[in-house]
């Protein structure tokens, strides 16, 4: 399923890994991110991480988006 | 006793009653009852209420439970939910050849300890072992006779604006089940939320007023449940979806396999339309119960209507989408 | 921990929809008529029902179901040909649960499962390497669907294949590729849309530039957006300022996990194993090089080579998926939507799949 | 509706919901009842009888049946022998994915026509779809609860020299089943004996005078179901091994197979102990009656005892020999 | 089982029968009574034909007992 | 119709029991205690229990269960074979139902099915000749059993075998012959018994002629009857007779079945397809010559040359139902009676037919 929650990378053994997402766990395989490391968070799909997330962009977005919610007299994208 | 059950145990014969005595009265303690065809018990007075349900779970042992606990569980609170006070249970079991004698004497203490649990009496019983294959392991068959009280349900009274409860969190029983069948490699800490909610729910019955209808939900989960409800009793019933309380871990479980909560099975949870005025009373009595202390709500009564009655929800962007019962099987997506 | 929970905050779900909605007011005061947007992906049409947005913006922005549906593009045939090998007494066929009730010519994967024959569900295709391993004496194939998010999982399960000398397993492929399509889609005629809302997933291994087409060559704009209601509405509110602004450029709008390359990795596996041919798709037709099957080195791991299936070719219909697609025409002008046309017995994808344009159709118009 | 039963009909949705109000609803008109967890019923007064069984057999149409009116006629046979009026049956199915619907229709036809015959109303159901091979077809529960009238049996008053009458011939069920197998090559015209004795064994109740206890016979033949009642009453009976009525091609049945008829099943008989001189005015009435016609008066009540009582069968030359339950399986023998 | 209750032979196929005690039927093998014909009595073990009845002496033999047992006053087997 | 009801009789068999009880009577007077008589057959021994015979007679003639039932005769070590091969996953164990039950060194056949074991119960040996072409992809074993009234069977069902040329279908031969066995007991020190009812259908196959050394070498008499309870009684009749006029010889009382020279037909099968071989008797111990097995040639129907099982030597054990089957002891005698053995856990053959001598004992001491 395409969902974009991250699945975080708890255990790594060759080419599996376990992840969790929320406490829920489940050995998916690396085989298309050699690069991962523990604690990395992952996107999965059909059993595969297809995509190491880049946490500085995601935590950029998040923080993005909060602001903007904090901000709630300020129009939404006026720009 | 022998270690597995044979086709034996199976023909009415020597065997069949030296399980009956060893297993099954013993922990059931109705030998009085097992002498006669049928079990005799004086009747109650007024209405009673009756319902039977097969368990074939698989796998027969899960976290939180085992299919002994749930045959006892599900069967108790098909009468709770209908305003009866549960009192006896029969139980139907079809063994598989070659099922352990041992796990049969677990199965068999666990239905006895949550009958006890319950208050309910389990007086008759039958044993039929099939080949090998025939039958998956074990099936149980419970029914249930409860007696209504002075305090009924009123489904007549039902309005527009009634409050639609839930005891508690939904999808544990069928991620509890799905992460014990190791099939889809999923792992979660969640246990089956199995439980007879029979004290919880005749308490409420008894202290408030106002209580409308009750569902226990099972197979098909929240959705299948209250849309059956809408319709059984004609009503549309608006739930607001960021109320629905679900665990964490059901949540990360659903993304990882692409389910839905609110189709996901439950065993220990069921859905009170109240009085919108009562609402926050039935509330207060379930949250100082250990089976009801997630309780919240989570809609309203939309409209009563001549016509089968119709299940929405409310979305975060306050539009609505109809719900339908499960179509089909729970399967694992990729889309 | 990512706290990703904003991204389907429902505060902030209102109030983009709601300066989604204004924008596009915006642009149907100057254009007399709604924005088209196509949601390419299956998953995003998902998100967009579910999340209620859809409806939100039902008055503002048409947005239409794209062919990005895996399970819905999946030809009569491949399912007829599955359905027929499952009826080998040593057969067992893996599928994605999607598959089951998807209907062939005359039958489903389900149906064939209740008439006796051995179909699994699986999660992952790697667990049907599983079942192969665990059943020696049966042939175990799996049916190979998939866009390019899902056609990754399927090498990785022909590697571990190859790799546990497997000689009982095989992969039937009918993958689809989402570049081709789109520009049979916009080749084809007159195409109603005014941008699309691209694929998040394929993207990760396609990367952005597989999208440089839509703008060099067809001038239409197209934001990548992920699949939460934050992220679809963030979406859109960029695709309407790039029609405000009348530009027609790629937007990625899911950087932290879409590079302008894609996955390198994924791209090499899928290189090393496969090769492009031509593939069917559902009440579409075939498109050239849209689809990516195995190499003639893994001919042992393909089962249309491992088996001989001949699956009749399927009644050619009326169906105009293709049309609905490019929002050339709705549902109702379709002559056999709501007639041999319904959701239990979908002809094309748009039918097949809940949110496909001609099922939300049907249910609406039943509704309310 | 589809051919066959698939798994999605078990899932507690769409397609449950279709099975259920094509299937069940309509051929047992319990619609009302099945908007309830648990269907609803007025009490009786006094005492009320319950029992369950489950029906697996094998194969599930035969002469003279099917596995669905088995599964009316034996439970309500077992509320017959205990002096209840049958009242309202449960029906839990369990079926097989992939089982043909029209024999699901042809089922469960049967047991509404049955249940009709027997005048009992089956007011609450469940049904199970479980994967291919995790049960043989489909397997039956119904549970049953009858009411016990003013006039009751007497199980106390039993004492020596008690008539035992037997309502017909013995074994017809057990060969009926065997010959439809196919399996061992057997073939006779034999019908299963299965039937509601309810009407019949009512009536004597009501008719007579000194009916001590009855039982109905099933699995384990009459020695079986004959020993059970001497051990649970604690009563010593003699047989008259050449008064037991045997259809002909039963006992040539048994003669070729080795099997000894009374240990077959049976599904349309009971055994009735009674006053020696209200004897005649029992057979009397059984005679009148279709499912009577063959009663015969087998033995007589030997002793009471404190302890379990025997099952003695007198032989031609004047000696008894002991009956046991049937031990293990009743197999064929080549010695 | 060693039991004595004669089988008719009603139809015959090759070296199977089909025989008929007492209206219950069976096909056997009759291998071993190669002489054997229609209406003729077999005794059967295990799924075959082992031997046929002598009609006479068997009809001797129940026509002796009858006898016997009508003359209910004679002594029995006073010889 | 042949009216044979008149074998069963009950006025008759009453009478015939008088008799019979006056004749012993006279033979008690004369020898101070009752005759000794051997019912060589087990179905003799079930026929005589059921009808009441035995108990009606139990004052008058001591009625002894001799070596003839094949169930209670086969040896652990062929049941212990049978368990260990039914365990293969691609093995059918085919038996006749009445061995499902008895004891090998430490299971049953039925508690190996129960533990998941293939094990079918046919009715004719034949059935497992289909058995075996239902299922080519696995190993049909039949466990054969029997004295000369069932080895034809047997043999009936090689031949279907050869000739429909079965590979995957074999026998584990573990025959009896009577004429061995009471030749061995006979031989084997002093005798308690006065004379033999010789098994009638034992007698249809082998013929009179086959008891001819009882006469000739023991001095015994015998008489060859049938089941029904006026045979039982006629042939003991007839016996108390031999013994009133001091006369040894064979009396042939089932004349319209059993011939001088049994059934040749039968005998030329036997002797195509078996050939001599030594058995081990449960409780008794091996006797030279005493069973039939596949000749060479039919090796490859042959359980114990295609398959590979060496049980173990079963413990040896005190059972002493060699001495009992003479009459030399009775039950109570023997150390095990009750202790080690009893139905529920038999150690000899004695033990484990219902009706045989010790369980006979073993359930008239806890009775009445
Ligand atoms: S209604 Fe059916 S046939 Fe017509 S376009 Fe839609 S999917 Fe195709
Ligand atoms: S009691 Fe048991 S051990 Fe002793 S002789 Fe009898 S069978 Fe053998
Ligand atoms: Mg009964
Ligand atoms: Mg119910
Ligand atoms: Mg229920
Ligand atoms: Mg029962
Ligand atoms: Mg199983
Ligand atoms: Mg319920
Ligand atoms: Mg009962
Ligand atoms: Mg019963
Ligand atoms: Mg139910
Ligand atoms: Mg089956």
């Amino acid at each position: 399923m395409c969902v974009g929650v991250p699945a975080k990378v708890i255990k790594i053994e060759g080419e599996k890994a376990l992840v969790d997402v929320m406490g829920a766990k489940m050995t998916i395989g690396i085989l298309f991110v050699p690069e991962v490391t523990l604690n990395n968070y992952v996107l999965i799909h059909a059993g595969q991480a297809m995509v190491i997330i880049e946490e500085e962009y995601a935590n950029a977005s998040i923080k993005e988006w909060r602001e903007l919610l904090d901000a709630r007299d300020k129009d939404f994208f006026t720009s | 006793m022998a270690g597995r059950i044979s086709l034996a145990h199976g023909e009415g014969g020597e065997l069949t009653h030296q399980l009956i005595q060893e297993v099954f009265i013993q922990s059931f303690g109705h030998g009085e009852q097992a002498r006669l065809d049928a079990a005799v018990i004086p009747c109650f007075s007024g209405k009673m209420a009756v319902t039977t349900d097969s368990y074939v779970v698989d796998p027969l042992f899960f976290p939180g439970g085992n299919i002994g606990k749930l045959a006892v569980t599900g069967t108790v609170n098909d009468l709770a939910v209908t305003g009866a006070v549960p009192k006896v249970l029969t139980a139907g079991f079809m063994i598989e050849e070659g099922f352990p004698v041992s796990d049969l004497k677990k199965i068999v203490k666990s239905m006895a300890a949550e009958a006890e649990t319950a208050g309910v009496s389990i007086i008759a019983g039958d044993t039929k072992v099939v080949e090998r294959g025939s039958v998956d392991g074990i099936f149980i068959n419970t029914t249930g006779i409860g007696a209504i009280g002075e305090k009924d349900l009123n489904p007549a009274a039902v309005k527009k604006g009634d409050a639609v409860i839930i005891t508690g969190t939904i999808g544990d029983h069928g991620i509890a089940i799905l992460s014990a069948r190791q099939q889809l490699g999923l792992l979660t800490d969640i246990k089956s939320d199995c439980a007879s909610l029979n004290t919880l729910l005749n308490q409420l019955i008894q202290q408030t007023e106002g209580i409308r209808v009750m569902r226990d939900l099972t197979r098909g989960g929240l959705a299948t449940g209250l849309v059956e409800l809408c319709e059984d009793f004609s009503i549309s019933i608006e739930l607001n979806e960021t109320s629905i309380p679900v665990h964490e871990e059901v949540e990360g479980a659903c993304e990882i396999l692409g389910f839905d909560p609110l189709y996901l099975a439950n065993e220990g949870k069921a859905v009170i339309i109240v009085d919108s005025k009562e609402a926050d009373k039935v509330l207060q009595l379930l949250h100082s119960h250990e089976f009801g202390k997630n309780a919240t709500l989570i809609g309203l009564v939309a409209s009563i209507s001549e016509k089968a009655g119709k299940l929405k929800l409310k979305t975060p962007v306050n539009t609505t989408r109809r719900l339908t019962r499960l179509s089909g099987m729970l399967l694992p997506r990729i889309c | 921990m990512l706290e990703t929970k904003i991204f389907s905050h429902p505060e902030l779900t209102r109030r983009l929809a709601d300066a989604v909605a204004n924008s596009a007011e915006t642009f149907i005061k100057r254009e007399g008529r709604m924005p088209s947007v196509m949601e390419v992906c299956g998953s995003h049409t998902m998100a967009f029902a579910k999340s209620g947005i859809k409806t939100r913006l039902r008055d503002y922005v048409r947005l239409i179901a794209g062919p990005g549906c895996p399970v819905c593009v999946t030809d009569q045939k491949a399912i007829d040909a599955m359905i027929c090998l499952s009826k080998k007494n040593n057969v067992i066929l893996c599928t994605f649960g999607d598959m089951m009730r998807v209907p062939g010519s005359d039958s489903s994967l389900l149906q064939a499962k209740t008439n006796g024959s051995d179909i699994r569900i699986i999660y992952s295709p790697s667990d049907s390497i599983q079942i192969a391993k665990d059943h020696p004496d049966k042939e175990v194939i799996f049916l190979g669907i998939g866009f390019e998010t899902t056609i990754p999982a399927l090498v990785a399960a022909v590697r571990e294949a190859e790799k546990k000398d497997l000689t009982n397993f095989s992969i039937w492929m009918t993958t689809k590729l989402v570049a081709p399509v789109l520009r049979a889609l916009l080749q084809s005629g007159e195409v109603k849309l005014d941008g699309f809302l691209l694929p998040g997933h394929v993207s990760i291994v396609t990367g952005k530039q597989s999208y440089r087409f839509l703008n060099d060559k067809y001038q239409i704009p197209g934001v990548i957006t992920g699949f939460e209601p934050v992220q679809l509405l963030s979406g859109l509110l960029k695709l309407l300022n790039q029609l405000h602004e009348g530009r027609t450029g790629i937007i990625n709008d899911y950087t932290y996990v879409v590079k302008e390359a894609g996955n390198f990795t994924a791209q090499h596996y899928m290189d090393t194993y496969l090769t492009r041919a031509d593939e069917e798709w559902r009440g579409i037709g075939e498109i050239r090089g849209s689809g990516l099957v195995l190499k003639e080195k893994y001919a042992r791991f393909d089962a249309k080579k491992k088996f001989n299936v001949l699956p009749a070719e399927p009644r050619k219909t009326k169906c105009r998926c293709g049309d609905i697609i490019r929002g050339v025409i709705t549902p109702e002008e379709c002559i056999l939507f709501n007639k041999a046309c319904t959701p239990s017995k979908p002809v094309g994808p748009c039918m097949v799949s809940s949110e496909g344009t001609c099922a939300a159709h049907y249910h609406f118009m039943r509704e309310e």
